[in-house]
């Protein structure tokens, strides 16, 4: 089709959509009112099992199977990105890269920094039950963390600190950990994914049964399996070229 | 308070329009990782401070880092 | 203004599907992707405010009395960034294989497949 | 004992072998990676065949983490989404071995996509939950878009599967939006809470809005015309038994998801009528579009893609009827298709791998030593047109009958001998060298010459290769030809189509009441017009291959180049299509519903 | 309303406006200039929002964000070096 | 009283160098204003926040949020400068300054 077809035919396309759409916006209850019948009964669910981050709770606890699959989501798409980028039969990898010189007070504060974030990162993991934040938020903030080696370092300090293999391994159980959490509690407690553990108290860091444990297998899972991602990544901007 | 989330709102889709109309790859990743930004703000305006963390996490450096390197390597193999 | 919110979130959706109808450059159609995709987490977090409840989240003390916005959207949402963040690799790592192979990113250049 | 356990395991033993999978492929030779896949899959196919017993007849419902419907999510394994899981597993059992000498990687990408696409297909065909439908919908499309592209020297690969990506992925958020739309009137997710809060109170815009919203993603997903454009692309590029299982069982689920989601949630709602008519006209215009593009190629793998939405389009006209019978009718259909498209596209693998090409043009004759292949081809290819007793042969029959129009009767049979013909035709010139090889080439079409060789074998085909293609095959005529397939199946629609079973069974976990519902078996007329549609396929194909269409083809230039044309592979051009489609549907749901 | 909400409103109009509007024009080194600025508000923006909605739990976000928005903008500062 | 004071003046601060920035044309005067709202708007908005919470983990995290805007500030200043001066060509991409 020609660019003026395309764009008359999603012109037509929108225009209906978008009728329809304010039509229904119109019987949507008012923003901010307070007709919420999952929220009643989601929350006394979640403070009865000692969870106060209801979002949490939510997630793995209420509707973990929910998280479950977000998480294979995540491995599938680390694992097919690598399949993507896989180097071809007719790459090599260089194993040099010319690189850009840093500023000294950048790298500096960089790996000044990274400590602190990966600090934060394992806090975030941690606590995903009490304060915001959870395993997802948390693992990606450790990958982050990591890849300051890169952005205020250099890729070959990156390169020499990321045994990749072994973060493949760890993504790899992280995501099983979580389906074999789901199965012990049909084994446990004769359902999957029950919430198994003793609840303990409320706003304590040992409480709300699994959900601390889901939240760790989850973060273990995230911050592996972005870093293998992003390796891929970094390794197709960098170090990959034809071979002539 | 009402208002404030009003803007929030506003500055959002603001963004995203901008984030659209910008042709060019990098400058759009810029104007992208600011959009999300945006959308952290908006979350805690409406009392989601989860989903702002999840917004800050994904968008602030790893989505914009494999759309500078895919760009980079897309440049790469023009020239 | 009642509907204002919402009006945002199929903006963004729409939007983002103009933005890769006239895109130019396939990185510039992914990007436009994920911003359809946000449209989608601002109307979920729309729909779930409540004007002066507090956070779902209610700190490590006991549990805060009075409403709180409704959880469920967020983690809805929340599954939804992370599917966002993952569909944008994988397209991402398909135009890096496209560039190579096509020599272009221009979709109108790309003409492979067609019948 | 209380079955309720098997469906979140029949879930999780892929996900977990996945990992496994992916977890040893660093360290272990290839032998052990494939070995684990394909042991993964087979346990699949044995919790699923043990879930389809235990099911038998009713309805298993598991409340997954003990919560209840309103607040947790419940999987709801019946007749149909079990049967529907079991293929998916068998279907990804096949491949595995078929795989098992097709990649040279050493690497386990491919094992583990597999798995975990197998992982989202059998989650979608077994959750009771909307949002969970969409995670699942999503975990397939995640990873059938990295197995479209995953022949990454190829540039149509890489093309295929990015089209894929973006369209799946902009259906897919249609549907986010409708569920949001959904969750702001009622406050629910589950299917079941969902339509029970919408029975009763008919249906004004946003509820209708939402459904059409809902159903986007999966109609894209069913590859239903005007969302069908990413189909033909990704199954031409994925690598061949990939297309075995995007043909065969991920494009059907998304119609399983629209009756589905129709049934359960909108049935009170929606009227039934308006959902009927709609549905079986974008079934019989997919069903025409797909037979007529499907003749029009020389690319055999776009033409087995574009007989795969000739083929959708009938099983939505089935499933259409919204009534017991069709819905069987179009199961059997479908398991049937699974079958011979599965066995149809291994086939053509073997063409790749053997001569680096799936140009039916190019390819003329050169078929002719692949000994046992050339046979399976033909016979694969009379079952696609509906040869009694294939499976296919049966569904349609069933189908037939139940869409009770003559005219409909007429769509059936000219459909499936449209297709079967191509494939014949294709068949006869390579496999056997009849005729002489076509010389015009249309410049608005794939051909299939540059396409890049899968794996590189000797001159022998090995066993890995030809025994799922027999068992596909054999599969399929055990559908046709196994009375208690059909049985289970008749009784399975009754019960898909029955939304107040479905409430009462997620609410109260009541069983199902034992009604037989009437069994269908052969009829005189079904197989007649069997061997009719078979006997048109067998007619067109010696006629194409002997070139009598010539002045057909004269007369119909003009209109297929146009749809030549339509079919760009511009992302651009497929995006303003799907928004076009949605206001469409919008015109046609909404509309007419409306009070 | 308090101080702490008219201190927000003016941080987001007239800070994070005009910032986000910098960010969105003008070639990709005026918008990392916008995107610095733009951060730096926001988390000013955040921790101002906090204290009018009175949660302190809050304040990991805005913490997260000022230790990865340094990680952010490097990767644009480093990343747009080589000029197109 | 001072804390609205200490909080107006980390408004006006950070309003009138983000206005300003936008109203300039030129990328390094815009670059130099980027300065002011991390090492002054962000020290007298944190110490707001500080000050009305008294002494607690809370303030401790707003101080060690504001510390760290302040702190990387100027580094991030600075490494935009630089890659702005390497895409004008003013210096050579690649060294080191």
């Amino acid at each position: 089709m020609s660019r003026r077809l395309r764009l008359v035919v999603f012109g037509l396309g929108v225009s209906g959509i978008g009728v329809v759409f304010v039509l229904a916006a119109l019987l949507i209850p008012r923003f901010g009112g307070g007709d919420h019948p999952y929220r009643d009964l989601a929350v006394p669910a979640a403070v009865a099992r000692s969870a106060p981050n209801v979002v949490s709770a939510l997630n793995f606890d209420q509707r973990a199977l929910d998280t479950l699959g977000e998480e294979t989501i995540l491995l599938a798409s680390v694992v097919g990105a690598a399949a993507l980028l896989r180097p071809t039969t007719s790459e090599h990898e260089r194993s040099i890269v010319a690189e850009d010189r840093i500023l000294s007070a950048t790298t500096l504060l960089g790996y000044l920094l990274l400590p602190v974030t990966l600090l934060v990162g394992l806090d975030v993991v941690a606590h995903g039950h009490l304060t915001p934040g959870g395993g997802f938020q948390g693992g990606v903030v450790l990958a982050t963390g990591l890849h300051l080696l890169y952005v205020a370092g250099s890729y070959s300090t990156l390169v020499r600190l990321r045994p990749l293999t072994w973060y493949g391994i760890a993504e790899a159980l992280g995501a099983g950990a979580f389906a074999v959490l789901g199965v012990s509690g049909l084994v446990a407690a004769g359902g999957f994914l029950v919430n198994m553990l003793p609840y303990g108290r409320f706003g304590d860091l040992f409480s709300a049964g699994t959900v601390p444990l889901l939240n760790l297998a989850v973060g273990c899972e995230v911050a592996s399996g972005v870093i293998v991602l992003l390796a891929q990544f970094l390794a197709q901007a960098l170090t990959v070229r034809a071979t002539r | 308070m009402n208002m404030l989330v009003m803007l929030g709102f506003a500055l959002v889709a603001a963004m995203g329009t901008a984030v659209v109309f910008t042709g060019e790859p990098e400058r759009q990743a810029v104007t992208l990782s600011a959009y999300g930004l945006s959308l952290t703000v908006l979350f805690i305006l409406v009392q989601a401070p989860d989903v702002a963390l999840s917004q800050v996490a994904v968008g602030t450096a790893v989505v914009p880092l494999m759309v500078m390197l895919a760009v980079r390597k897309v440049r790469g193999r023009r020239e | 203004m009642n509907m204002f919110p919402y009006l945002v979130g199929g903006w963004l959706l729409l939007v983002g599907c103009l933005g890769v109808v006239r895109s130019r450059d396939l990185v510039h159609t992914v990007v436009c992707v994920s911003v359809a995709q946000s449209g989608t987490y601002v109307l979920l977090v729309a729909v779930g405010y409540q004007s002066g409840a507090a956070a779902p989240v209610q700190g490590e003390g006991t549990p805060v009395p009075g409403p709180v916005v409704d959880p469920v959207v967020q983690a809805l949402t929340l599954t939804d960034i992370v599917v966002s963040a993952t569909v944008t690799a994988l397209l991402l790592g398909l135009v890096i294989q496209i560039a190579k192979l096509h020599g272009t990113v221009d979709p109108d250049r790309l003409n492979d497949l067609r019948g | 004992m209380d079955p309720s356990w098997l469906p979140p395991t029949v879930i999780a033993i892929p996900l977990i072998g996945a990992c496994l999978v992916l977890a040893l492929a660093q360290h272990t030779p290839r032998l052990v990676v494939d070995v684990a896949a394909l042991v993964t899959a087979l346990f699949t196919v044995a919790g699923g065949a043990v879930l389809l017993v235990v099911v038998g007849a009713g309805r298993v419902v598991t409340r997954v983490g003990g919560w209840t419907p309103q607040i947790g999510i419940v999987l709801v394994a019946d007749p149909i989404g079990t049967a529907l899981a079991l293929l998916a597993a068998i279907l990804t059992a096949c491949a595995l071995l078929y795989t098992w000498r097709y990649f040279d990687s050493a690497e386990a990408h491919v094992h583990v996509l597999l798995l975990l696409f197998l992982a989202g297909m059998v989650g979608f065909a077994l959750t009771a939950d909307l949002f969970d439908l969409f995670v699942f919908f999503e975990l397939m499309g995640a990873a059938a878009y990295a197995l479209t592209g995953h022949k990454i020297e190829e540039p149509q690969a890489v093309h295929g599967g990015f089209a894929f990506g973006v369209v799946n992925s902009l259906g897919a958020y249609f549907s986010l939006t409708g569920i949001a739309l959904l969750y702001a009137r009622t406050g629910r997710l589950g299917l079941a809470p969902l339509g029970a809060a919408l029975t009763g109170r008919g249906a004004d815009v946003l509820v209708l809005a939402a459904m059409v919203l809902v159903l986007t993603g999966l109609l894209v997903k069913a590859a239903i015309v005007p969302f069908h454009f990413w189909l033909a692309d990704a199954h031409a590029v994925a690598p061949s038994p990939v297309c075995a299982l995007f043909s065969g069982v991920m494009a059907p689920l998304g119609l399983y998801g629209v009756v589905r989601v129709y049934v359960t949630v909108f049935g009170a709602a929606v009227p039934a009528v308006v959902a009927h008519r709609t549905l079986v006209g974008l079934g019989v215009v997919t069903a025409g579009l797909g037979a007529v593009m499907c003749l029009a190629q020389r690319h055999l793998k776009r033409m087995l893609a574009y007989s795969t939405i000739a083929h959708l389009g009938l099983f939505l006209v089935g499933m259409a009827t919204l009534s017991g019978q069709g819905m069987a009718g179009s199961m059997v259909y479908l398991l049937g298709h699974a079958g011979v498209k599965g066995a149809l596209f291994l086939l053509v693998g073997l063409l790749l791998a053997r001569h680096g090409n799936v140009d039916e043009v190019g390819l003329h004759g050169r078929g002719r030593a692949d000994g046992v292949a050339r046979w399976l081809f033909v016979l694969a290819a009379l079952a696609l047109a509906g040869l009694p007793p294939f499976g296919t042969g049966l569904g349609k029959a069933i189908s037939e009958e139940a869409a009770e129009r003559w005219w409909l009767v007429g769509i059936f049979v000219l459909v499936s001998a449209a297709t079967g013909g191509a494939a014949l035709r294709a068949g006869l010139r390579v496999h056997f060298g009849l005729g002489k090889p076509p010389t015009d080439a249309d410049p608005d079409t794939t051909s299939g010459e540059d396409e890049a060789q899968e794996g590189r074998f000797p001159a022998r085909i090995p066993m890995t290769m030809v025994v799922p293609v027999v068992v596909l095959l054999v599969g399929a005529v055990a559908i046709g030809v196994v009375p208690a397939v059909a049985d289970r199946l008749a009784e399975g629609g009754r019960l898909f189509v029955d939304q107040a079973g479905y409430l009462e069974a997620v609410t109260h976990g009541a069983a199902a009441t034992q009604t037989p519902a009437p069994a269908r078996w052969w009829t005189l007329s079904g197989v007649a017009l069997g061997v009719l549609s078979t006997a048109l396929a067998v007619t067109l194909a010696l006629l194409a291959v002997h070139g009598r269409f010539g002045w057909l083809g004269r007369l119909l230039d003009t209109p297929l180049r146009t749809l030549h044309r339509a079919h760009s592979g511009h992302v651009g051009d497929y995006v303003a299509w799907l928004l076009g489609g949605v206001a469409v549907l919008s015109g046609l749901l909404i509309l007419p519903a409306l009070p | 309303m308090t101080q702490w909400t008219v201190a927000a409103m003016v941080l987001m109009g007239g800070g994070l406006a005009p910032a986000l509007w910098l960010a969105s024009r003008g070639t990709a080194v005026c918008r990392l200039i916008g995107l610095q600025l733009v951060s730096s508000v926001s988390v000013l923006v955040l921790l101002v929002l906090v204290q009018a909605i009175g949660q302190p739990s809050y304040l990991i976000v805005p913490l997260v964000l000022a230790l990865l928005s340094f990680a952010g903008t490097l990767v644009f500062a480093r990343l747009l070096r080589s000029a197109p | 009283m001072m804390y609205w004071v200490l909080l107006g003046l980390g408004c006006v601060v950070t309003v009138s160098c983000t206005v300003a920035a936008t109203l300039t044309g030129d990328l390094y005067r815009r670059l130099h204003l980027l300065t002011p709202v991390t090492s002054l708007g962000a020290p007298l908005v944190g110490l707001t926040v500080a000050l009305a919470n008294g002494l607690s983990l809370v303030t401790g995290l707003v101080l060690l949020t504001v510390a760290l805007l302040m702190v990387s500030g100027p580094v991030l200043g600075s490494a935009i400068g630089h890659c702005a001066a390497a895409r004008d060509g003013s210096i050579q991409a690649g060294s080191s300054s």
